[in-house]
């Protein structure tokens, strides 16, 4: 069973190397063309609300809280106390979500989606409006994708949950919790970079 | 093959992985590494051939330089279907997903990989990135080149560039897979007394390969998606127009793509590791340091993306430090090369068909590493880059190398996988073909590219038509060369001889077991004893 | 298999992760020039450190994972260094001839 | 038939690759026969001669590991300053070089000269002069390729790339766009015609009849409406030109910037972009999609001309008078900020 335990967080753990040189990617990209355009970017960093992002990040910290609760009841053989955790974290989850789609709309109706038809409007600091635009792609691609694993994370934890309702946890073979506690904690990570990217840095409009 | 003639053909056939269930259930659903193995020897297969037929009908319009056999739209199509399918769809999982998957568990004394089923979702999502690639194809195909250079990806093309994207992004997740599947098993699965210091070179080998697929595959995906994202929604993220740059794009391209080329070259060496010992019988000069530079190789191969960009306007003082770095990776390469000619010195050698191909590798992948160096020489670069001196380099390393590896190991193992030996005498005129055809088709590439004639031209300039038309001739005789292994492997499933468990007298744990193997590959987990390539001994391997 | 971690513990953790949230939110609406960006992202950097090591359970867990995390970021490092290497030199003079 | 088997050397800049690589193939021949040779004589002398056979183990020399890979190591080296050398100098154009512009568009190269000619896939250029030509791309990523000189350098759309030679020996060379660009990739091809100095004044004074490029630039100008608000002596609403080029400006951020071509370029197609201090954003429009990059090229070297008209020294009397730009000289770019270009 060890064996069993520890092949599977080991795989976990390289399963979240590939995430972070996915994510790598992402900010990689980012990163240079904050450096290319640095006023652009801080106008854009201004307009967002960064009390959105802390009010996340903070839902997001506590929905790990409760995960690492979860994992310790599992190990404890806690099997009430695992199912009520693991209800919270979703909650939670679904908490981050929630505002996460209300804070799109506001860009919706604030014509900050650069797609196709081009809901775009840039009139704060026009002698911005062609480099925002990356910025605003960035934006969205990379909580789009953070949010796309959260879906999957909240998946992830309905099937543990179905699991640990049937009983199928003990302090021998609690893996599934502890290796799904590792993508969650992965998620919330990503998270806490990105607030501060997109939401924090210049956002007191300094220039340079 | 004199030690082959075996017990009167066999009435009672042993139980092996292969008849152990019968039914297409049985293979659709296995969970059987060895079986996986073969599920992706024939796709990886089919796809090779697809490649090949693009090929050939590449070097048949070049016979003449008015460009006059297909327009020049096919032209760019086929051209980028060869590079697609080839390098995204054949290279990449060729030998890891094939020999690997069959072989590194038996060599390290496991049942099975660590995730046996998650082997399988790597197949699964491999035809599931392969059918987008063949359908992207059906629907007109694809003109950007496999490099998928914007802007010309994303707005000028009016082909399936998305539909060809997507197959590209899935099936690195197979790829993913099949190498986090390693590194946990060559972790976690080795036998009792299987250290690392005892790991045949093909699984450290593909334990390099693995940490490169882990490492830099994500990226390529995230650099596809932005692609497609922007192709299909016109948001600009490496759009000129509006502040992007093309060449961010080629450096998150190329951070995936220059480390590609050791995944498909890093399981060749392992091969030919495997095969020199044997044909050599003798153990390996230098284990260590072999095994290092595979290593060396998966680490500093990640420092030299940039030689590909340096006509492109990237900072003067990055193409300093990308060539430098490129000087550097040929260094662990060069210790194999000249660790695997130590390792013949004083041995007891014989020239299978296995043998032939390792020879044929020395030289093809010396030539192919030496002329990369050109690649990296800055001052040369300039003048050489985008022309048919790449076109020959590379086909040197992956064609010469790779290729030609892994047809040598589908000859070494093919008793083991099947039980049943291949003609030899075939065997043996079909390496000198592929050896002799290769080089035909490849070698005045180089003159042509120093000449100037651009890669992607669908017509040239008259003067390059007699090279031209020798590199055709050699296609065709490559291409005899291709077919006739693939004849003869299909002929001896049912014609050949029986192998026997150790036809080669090989060392290594999957020698010791029956041909073909038992579902779980050993009736009791083996407890090594002694080092790899322990020719020199007598067998020490104990069951316990 | 990891020893179990007291509830304390996680509640700490928890408690420095939240008051950290807030410091970063705080310090983002002062004007510290370059100092913003720098400051944002070591808190970051601190707070991702304090998930990995006690939620992860790396502090407990055995040196081959603590390499594999070592090994993503380090990773992650190369790429960034390496491109941004290119950006922020394109604009340097060409080397004098001192050869 | 023809079988060529070395490209002609028609640079500077060609010998010197031209050197390297014969260097290059050397070392590469000595290597593969060194490898193929051990090869083949330990295939043949160590032959296995009965079944029994069982070789003596070797495990290895450090001593023979170290040396092979450190001598390879040095080898390469030598490879790596030589060639750093060359791209180091195929990427510095000597001040005085003589300017042509040349635009790659799908599936043609578009030249322009100072003096007002233009053609499509060719290039006339004389023995003996520097030429640096200044790379732009309307469309999609091209290369300019002209093999007997060696050199070769991406025209990434976005921005303008520079490439230089000096040619030293008159004929017609093939020029190539060596970067896939689409369907007629292959036909994007012409000739690069290598001339005696006398020949090449004679080629020069045949064409150009609608006045220098910076002439061209100048009536574009007028004709787009530039000249209502950048007065060329006055303040207008917009910034003066004049002696603007080559000199560094001070923007509304603070930052200062220098106005090279990119800059000009830039604020052609986006002028919110980077705005003068002192000025209005959003009083420009953009002129993106209403100008061809040839276009671009005219009003940039018109801009050019403005600042040499009265620069001191300025060269006089060349083959090309009004437009030989002022290089912008290093000293220049490395000073923090001298002369803002606003008045």
């Amino acid at each position: 069973m060890g064996q069993q335990f520890d092949s599977a967080t080991f795989g976990m753990w390289v399963f979240l190397l590939t995430e972070i040189m996915f994510f790598g990617g992402m900010f990689g990209a980012y990163t240079v063309y904050r450096s290319m355009y640095p006023e652009a970017f801080a106008s854009t960093s201004a307009y967002m609300n960064p009390l959105y992002g802390a009010l996340n990040t903070a839902v997001l910290i506590v929905s790990s809280l409760t995960m690492a609760l979860a994992v310790r009841s599992a190990h404890l053989d806690k099997q009430k106390a695992l199912q009520i955790f693991l209800l919270i974290t979703m909650f939670f989850g679904l908490c981050f979500l929630v505002i996460k789609g209300f804070e799109y709309h506001e860009h919706w109706v604030d014509m900050k989606v650069p797609l196709i038809g081009g809901h775009w409007n840039y009139s704060e600091a026009p002698q911005f409006a062609h480099q925002a635009q990356i910025l605003f792609i960035f934006y969205f691609f990379m909580t789009g994708f953070h949010a796309i694993h959260m879906i999957v994370g909240l998946g992830i934890m309905t099937t543990i949950f179905i699991m640990a309702r049937k009983g199928r946890f003990s302090p021998i073979y609690y893996t599934p919790v502890e290796v799904s506690g590792l993508y969650w904690h992965f998620v919330d990570i990503v998270w806490i970079f990105l607030f501060p990217l997109l939401y924090l840095i210049g956002h007191t409009r300094t220039i340079l | 093959m004199s030690t082959a003639i075996q017990e009167p053909q066999q009435t009672t056939e042993t139980v092996n992985y292969l008849n152990a269930e019968y039914g297409w259930k049985s293979w659709l659903f296995t969970t059987d590494h060895k079986r996986i193995a073969l599920l992706y020897l024939i796709s990886i297969s089919v796809m090779f051939a697809l490649g090949g037929v693009f090929a050939m009908l590449i070097r048949l319009e070049l016979l003449t330089p008015q460009g006059d056999m297909v327009t020049s739209d096919t032209y760019n199509k086929l051209f980028t279907m060869h590079g697609v399918v080839m390098v995204f769809f054949f290279l990449v999982p060729s030998i890891p997903a094939t020999l690997g998957n069959f072989l590194v568990p038996m060599m390290i004394g496991a049942k099975d990989l660590a995730f046996p089923r998650i082997n399988l979702l790597s197949w699964y999502i491999y035809i599931a990135g392969a059918l987008f690639a063949v359908a992207s194809i059906l629907m007109g195909g694809v003109d950007t080149g496999w490099t998928f250079y914007t802007p010309f990806s994303t707005t000028y093309s009016n082909t399936f560039v998305i539909t060809a994207a997507v197959g590209v992004f899935i099936s690195g997740f197979s790829s993913i897979l099949t190498g986090l599947n390693f590194i946990v098993t060559i972790h976690k699965m080795r036998a009792p007394g299987m250290t690392w210091g005892r790991l045949p070179l093909f699984v450290w080998a593909h334990y390099a390969t693995s940490l490169i697929q882990v490492l830099g595959t994500p990226v390529v995906a995230i650099t596809l998606a932005l692609l497609a994202l922007e192709r299909g929604f016109h948001i600009g993220i490496f759009d000129p127009a509006i502040g992007g740059d093309p060449i961010l794009f080629q450096h998150m391209f190329w951070f995936y793509s220059h480390p590609a080329v050791y995944i498909m070259i890093l399981p060749g060496m392992g091969v030919i590791s495997e095969i020199i010992t044997c044909f050599s019988r003798k153990g390996l000069f230098g284990y260590w340091f072999v095994a290092g530079s595979s290593l060396g190789i998966a680490i500093v191969g990640f420092l030299v993306w940039g030689h590909h960009l340096f006509v492109t306007g990237m900072s003067m003082y990055a193409g300093l430090y990308f060539s430098l770095m490129s000087m550097l990776v040929a260094v662990p390469s060069a210790i194999k090369v000249f660790n695997w000619t130590a390792t013949m010195y004083r041995g007891s050698i014989t020239y299978q068909t296995p043998m032939l191909y390792a020879f044929g590798f020395i030289g093809l992948f010396t030539i192919g590493g030496l002329t990369g160096l050109f690649l990296a020489t800055l001052g040369i670069d300039v003048h050489l880059t985008d022309t048919y001196f790449v076109i020959a380099h590379f086909h040197y390393v992956m064609v010469g190398g790779m290729v030609v590896a892994y047809l040598g190991g589908l000859h070494f193992w093919w008793p083991k996988i099947t039980g049943k030996m291949y003609p030899e005498g075939w065997g043996k005129f079909s390496a000198l073909l592929v050896f002799v055809g290769f080089n035909v088709t490849f070698f005045p590439q180089f003159i042509l590219g120093y000449l100037g004639q651009p890669r992607r031209y669908h017509a040239y300039a008259p003067e390059f038509q007699v090279l031209n038309v020798m590199s055709t001739a050699g296609a065709s005789i490559l291409a005899v060369g291709y077919v006739i292994p693939l004849i003869y492997f299909i002929w001896s499933l049912r014609y050949g001889k029986p192998a026997g468990d150790n036809p080669w007298g090989a060392k290594g744990l999957e020698w010791t077991t029956q041909s073909p193997p038992t579902t779980f590959n050993f009736d009791q987990t083996p407890i090594v004893t002694e080092e790899a390539y322990a020719y020199s001994k007598k067998p020490e391997v104990e069951v316990g | 298999m990891n020893p179990v971690t007291p509830v304390r513990t996680y509640v700490i953790i928890w408690l420095i992760l939240t008051i950290m949230t807030f410091t970063t939110y705080a310090v983002a609406q002062i004007d510290l020039g370059q100092f913003n960006i720098v400051i944002a992202l070591a808190i970051a950097f601190f707070k991702m450190s304090l998930v990995i090591w006690f939620f992860m359970h790396v502090r407990t867990d055995n040196p081959l994972t603590k390499l594999f995390v070592f090994a993503g970021f380090f990773w992650m490092a190369i790429f960034l260094v390496f491109t941004l290497g290119d950006y922020f030199s394109r604009g340097w003079m060409p080397l004098g001839k001192f050869w | 038939m023809q079988l060529p088997l070395w490209p002609e050397a028609a640079s500077a800049i060609a010998s010197d690759v031209d050197h390297l690589y014969i260097y290059l193939t050397l070392v590469s021949v000595v290597m593969s026969v060194l490898i193929f040779g051990t090869i083949f004589v330990f295939a043949i002398k160590y032959r296995r001669k009965s079944e029994d056979e069982t070789p003596a183990p070797i495990h290895g020399s450090w001593r023979l590991e170290v040396t092979w890979s450190i001598i390879p190591f040095l080898v390469m080296l030598t490879f790596f300053w030589w060639g750093a050398k060359i791209y180091f100098l195929n990427a510095t154009p000597p001040p005085e070089a003589m300017d042509v512009y040349a635009v790659g568009k799908q599936w043609m190269w578009k030249l322009q000269y100072p003096g007002g000619q233009r053609e499509i896939n060719e290039l006339h250029v004389p023995i003996g002069r520097p030429v640096k030509i200044t790379l732009a791309s309307e469309d999609v990523i091209h290369s300019f390729f002209i093999p007997a000189l060696r050199v070769k350098h991406d025209v990434v759309p976005g921005h303008y790339d520079v490439l230089w030679f000096n040619a030293t020996k008159a004929g017609r060379y093939h020029l190539f766009c060596a970067e896939y660009c689409g369907t007629e990739h292959s036909g994007m091809v012409g000739w690069v015609t290598v001339m005696n100095p006398a020949d090449y004044e004679n080629w020069l004074a045949g064409g150009g009849s609608a006045g220098t490029m910076a002439q061209q630039g100048e009536r574009l100008f007028e004709q787009l409406g530039c000249s209502g608000c950048h007065l060329v002596d006055r303040q207008g609403r917009g910034p003066n030109l004049r002696n603007l080029y080559g000199s560094r400006v001070q923007l509304t951020g603070g930052q200062t910037v220098l106005a090279d071509d990119a800059y000009i370029r830039e604020s052609i197609l986006n002028p919110n972009a980077k705005i003068i201090a002192g000025y209005h954003p959003n009083v420009m429009p953009s002129f993106q999609g209403q100008l061809s990059e040839e276009g671009i090229l005219q009003l940039v070297v018109y801009i050019k001309s403005l600042a040499i008209a009265n620069a001191p020294g300025a060269p006089t009397a060349s083959l090309l008078p009004a437009i030989i730009p002022q290089p912008v000289n290093l000293a220049r770019r490395l000073a923090p900020q001298q002369d803002g270009g606003k008045q």
